[in-house]
């Protein structure tokens, strides 16, 4: 079962490398660049064939250790 | 020797290659600022140093690699100037795509700057003549991201065209092959983790990355 | 809440404001303040900016010599190394944002203040950090350990100025309260030091670096509110810091510093904009008009109160001569950096504040700073602890074992993990660092034989259990390991950590530590050139040790002439200088083996200490010194443990009985 | 206009950062984790009402600068 977590940065919390990609896209003359945001897409590979007991874990280990709840968010998906 | 320094935003060993290469072969080295297009054609060597161009963000070197200054670094590897990229200079120059491979984060998962014992395993190379015998050569190393990598294939056709130039002889990071420093086909571009700017005087722990410059004298 | 809310008690409490100092607003405005002006009031007259409840005794220590160009009061003292070459250097705390979030606590900590050094046109050149966790089976001590090491690599690494030295411990009283210290030494040429005075009337203030966010909002006031446990709540959006933009600003800076249009110049420290333009203003009695809507903002809606308070990182605020404006701007365009004209001096000695046309603030400058209050908090002399002498503890066991024991613990052993993490040699300067055996780390002057000594130092169970000969501890020790590296010290700045200042024991601490600090720094003429205090230090009411760190920086004429602890060759004698009574209150060894940490900590012989480092500076000039080690935790023992090590051979000692 | 630029190791590529996270996730209790993969999610936000043309350019933005195409695969997904 493939399960994907999407962990972003929350609204506000400065992206440091989300700016400077921004910049270097500019340079390049990509200039209708208004904002870029760097999270990370994080897939698990689990050994569990019930989606909702699946889903549930991965929740779990977002919120133990993939995530840092104070500066960012979570989203879990279920790829099947 | 006539020697260039390229300087990113972000490059913090751009100085210490001034002084090593000064102090090792009293070389005559300009500062070169990236947003610069020309790079003059009677350069000996030009110089990618180390550092956190762009503040390593994306990916070490990705950003540096693309700027003003990267077609005139294409423009003088393709006619034969020498070229030495240390740490961070070694990702641009892969990421540039004169060099094979990639340097991704040390198996470690933490920046690790220690000393390392290097095997001097190609020392006919424009940049290891000096060496000589000696196949020993401490220098160290000061990154996060320098766990070098390429595919079964690419190790194999380094390795039978003995372009590794350097290996670790523990390794540090994970490396495929141990790897520490390669050169291209022609010869003229190294890339290579280890600092051999903070290695060219005894007082600094080792003087054994002064022989990279010599070597270049005797060209 | 606009800023026409009204104000009410709770609002007021809220901001940290006490009723009494509230009337002192009321009476320099004539009129009660906006909700925009009191939030002004509150972080200018917060602990952290104001030092109110230690600023009448900090004026106890000695902050001046032959040496000092500039003392305390500036963003980092100044001391003369000769040859027209000066070090600046300070030491700030960042503990309380790295308990809430490690990686980037720690990080803006080393951020804030390597800007307080190349503000006054110094480049940085070498980093050192004092950390304290809880003990090493507490729940949280790993997962900060892991975050505060990993941020100040980060952010150091990456801006490229070695960290060479520092030390760590672990102890129950850190458990909730973390201390992340951290120190910046940098070089200037003597004629080309700024500072935050020097303003003129009608010049335009000029802001640089990153856009404005809503980062770490009641930050300065929050740095001195003590924490409970699930401290969620006061979590303020948390301050990232950009190593890049960092490493940007400091060439921009130290460039825009080879012109002449600077008249004054701060970075934007804690209470960000705020602090910067009074600090500025008042020093030279001026007025300042900002207009509010042209402070570059990274996120919109955001309204004078934030932008005012807000401490997003990597910004700088500078007053320039009238039309050379532009020679800033072109400079900052080459870096990339943000760049705006965001107002002008005035004479009125007010701050004037204007947004989308409206004036938003009013107030007098003055009282933001000479009126700060300056508490005198009652305190009470803590009682002292009795001698312990190793008679009454009667016999360890085996001495070996005991050794074994002392290096294997937390505080003793070796921090490899930590400093292999920090890149020690960028600059190509550093002759001894954490891996060496030396009491100090030695940076070269760059092109010179000269080499700055460097070194973190404190023992908290001295200082708890006698304060004011823990406090002259703290700066003879200090004082040793400079002089261990042959070099001659020169000044110190300093981290005092203590707990509620609303204590009497706890402020009882504060007191005799300083008392016994400024008296050992006048005997050993190695004075106090800057300096932070960070007090409400404790949790659930339980406070940490009292730990006024010291950071000593000395200069070795010849490096060639400096010593380690280790290099010692075959045949070599050893002597042991000093004289060591029998006392084990508050030692490692106690706590270690017998597990107790009462106990009266050494008494400090300033005038023995001044003799003996003097005999050995002499001495090494001879080059009679082949090693010199400062005896410390672990005493004895210890100090030939370490020295075997360092020199990878082995040494015997007799006892004479 | 949002889009959205997934960049993945490509298979066969080490990825020492999903390792040590698959290790950690073990330490937690969580067996079930086979396999660990971490990539980067680049949330752009350009100035452009077009979709397929704003898609063509972030395909570019990928090439040129987002993905390093030797070691790296990349999709993007216009979310409007």
């Amino acid at each position: 079962m493939k399960i994907r977590v999407d962990v972003k940065l929350k609204n506000g919390v400065l992206d440091p490398q989300g700016r400077a990609v921004a910049h270097a896209l500019h340079t390049l003359g990509f200039d209708e660049v208004a904002d870029v945001r760097i999270g990370k897409a994080i897939e698990l590979e689990v050994n569990e064939t019930d989606k909702e007991k699946a889903k549930a874990r991965a929740v779990e280990m977002a919120q133990k250790l993939l995530a840092n709840l104070v500066i960012e968010s979570y989203t879990v998906e279920v790829l099947g | 020797m006539k020697a260039a320094v390229i300087v990113y935003p972000g490059s913090n060993c751009d100085r210490d290659c001034k002084v090593a290469a000064e102090t090792a072969v009293n070389a005559d080295v300009k500062m070169v600022w990236h947003k610069e297009t020309h790079l003059s054609d009677d350069l000996d060597l030009i110089i990618i140093p180390g550092g956190f161009s762009y503040g390593d963000y994306l990916r070490c070197g990705a950003m540096a690699s693309v700027s003003p200054i990267n077609a005139e670094i294409l423009r003088h590897a393709e006619r034969g100037t020498s070229i030495l990229g240390i740490c961070n200079g070694f990702q641009i120059l892969c990421e540039a795509g004169l060099l094979e491979g990639t340097l991704l984060r040390n198996n470690s998962l933490k920046y690790i700057c220690k000393d390392v014992m290097l095997d001097v395993t190609n020392n006919n190379t424009r940049f290891t003549k000096a060496y000589g015998n000696q196949t020993k050569a401490m220098m160290t190393v000061g990154n996060g991201e320098g766990n070098y990598f390429a595919d079964d294939d690419t190790i194999k056709l380094l390795e039978d065209e003995n372009r590794i130039v350097f290996k670790y002889l523990e390794n540090p990071n994970g490396s495929k092959g141990d790897i520490a420093g390669i050169i291209n086909k022609k010869g003229n571009v190294l890339g290579m983790m280890p600092h051999p700017d903070r290695a060219f005087a005894k007082e600094l722990g080792s003087d054994d990355g002064a022989n990279v410059f010599k070597s270049l004298m005797q060209l | 809440m606009t800023n026409n809310t009204e104000i009410t008690p709770e609002i007021i409490a809220e901001h940290g404001i006490k009723p009494d100092e509230y009337q002192i607003i009321l009476d320099r405005l004539g009129r009660a303040p906006n909700l925009l002006e009191l939030g002004i009031f509150s972080v200018m007259w917060s602990e952290h900016c104001s030092y109110k409840s230690s600023r009448r005794h900090l004026s106890k220590f000695p902050v001046s010599g032959p040496l000092v160009i500039q003392g305390p009061g500036e963003n980092a003292g100044v001391i003369d190394i000769g040859d027209n070459q000066a070090a600046i250097f300070k030491m700030e705390s960042h503990n309380h944002p790295s308990f809430i979030e490690p990686y980037q606590g720690a990080a803006t900590g080393v951020g804030g203040i390597m800007r307080d050094v190349f503000t006054m046109g110094a480049r940085p050149v070498a980093l050192a950090n004092a950390l304290r966790f809880g003990e090493m089976e507490n729940q949280h001590t790993k997962r900060l350990l892991n975050g505060v090491v990993a941020g100040i690599g980060g952010y150091g690494n990456c801006v490229g100025v070695p960290t060479v030295c520092g030390e760590t411990n672990f102890h129950a009283s850190y458990n909730g309260n973390i201390l992340v210290n951290a120190m910046c030494v940098g070089l200037a040429e003597q004629d080309k030091i700024f500072y935050s005075r020097g303003a003129k009337v009608g010049s335009p203030i000029v802001y640089f670096g990153s856009k404005t966010g809503r980062d770490g909002i009641h930050g300065a006031t929050m740095a001195s509110a003590e924490f409970d446990v699930d401290s969620d709540e006061k979590r303020p959006t948390v301050q990232v810091g950009d190593p890049f933009m960092e490493k940007l600003l400091i060439e921009a800076t130290l460039e825009l510093m080879q012109t002449d249009c600077i008249e004054a110049i701060q970075d934007m420290g804690a209470a960000g904009l705020t602090s910067s333009s009074v600090e500025m203003a008042g020093k030279e009695g001026l007025g300042i008009v900002l207009k509010m809507n042209d402070v570059p903002v990274r996120e919109t809606h955001m309204t004078p109160y934030e932008m005012m308070l807000s401490e997003s990182q990597e910004r700088m605020l500078a007053i320039i001569k009238p039309g050379q404006e532009h020679i800033a701007e072109a400079i900052m365009q080459k870096w990339d950096l943000d760049y705006a004209v965001i107002g002008y001096t005035t004479d009125t000695g007010r701050m004037v504040l204007e947004f989308d046309g409206e004036v938003v603030c009013d107030i007098p400058v003055g009282p933001l700073s000479s009126d700060a209050p300056n508490y005198d908090r009652p305190w009470v002399k803590p009682e002292v602890e009795k001698p312990v002498t190793a008679r009454e503890i009667g016999e360890l066991g085996d001495l070996g074992d005991a050794l074994l024991k002392i290096l294997a613990s937390p505080d003793i052993c070796s921090k490899r993990w930590i400093w292999e993490q920090y890149d020690r040699h960028v600059m190509a300067d550093t002759l001894a660092d954490s891996s060496h055996a030396s009491d100090a780390a030695l940076v070269r002057v760059h092109g010179t034989d000269k080499a700055l000594a460097i070194t973190c130092d404190c023992t908290p169970l001295y200082v708890k259990n006698d304060p004011y000969e823990g406090g002259k501890q703290v700066v003879a020790e200090s004082y040793r390991n400079i002089i261990a590296t042959g070099a001659t010290p020169i000044a110190i700045t300093d981290n005092l950590n203590f707990g509620s200042p609303e204590r009497p024991e706890i402020m009882g601490q504060i007191v005799m530590a300083i008392e016994g600090m400024a008296e050992a720094c006048k005997v050993l003429e190695y004075p106090v050139v800057s300096g932070n205090v960070s007090l409400y230090n404790e949790t659930m009411g339980t406070p940490i040790l009292p730990t006024p760190v010291v950071g000593g920086v000395g200069l070795i004429k010849n490096y060639n002439d400096a010593i380690g602890y280790g290099g010692i060759n075959e045949g070599d004698t050893i002597i042991l200088i000093g004289n060591t009574t029998d006392n084990m209150g508050a030692t490692t060894a106690m706590k270690v083996l017998v597990g107790r940490e009462d106990g009266a900590p050494p008494k400090v012989d300033l005038v023995l200490e001044k003799q003996t480092g003097e005999t050995i500076l002499e001495l090494n000039e001879k080059g009679l010194i082949e090693a010199c080690h400062d005896l410390s935790n672990g005493g004895l023992a210890l100090g030939l443990a370490k020295m075997t090590m360092g020199s990878d051979i082995g040494i015997v000692g007799q006892v004479q009985e």
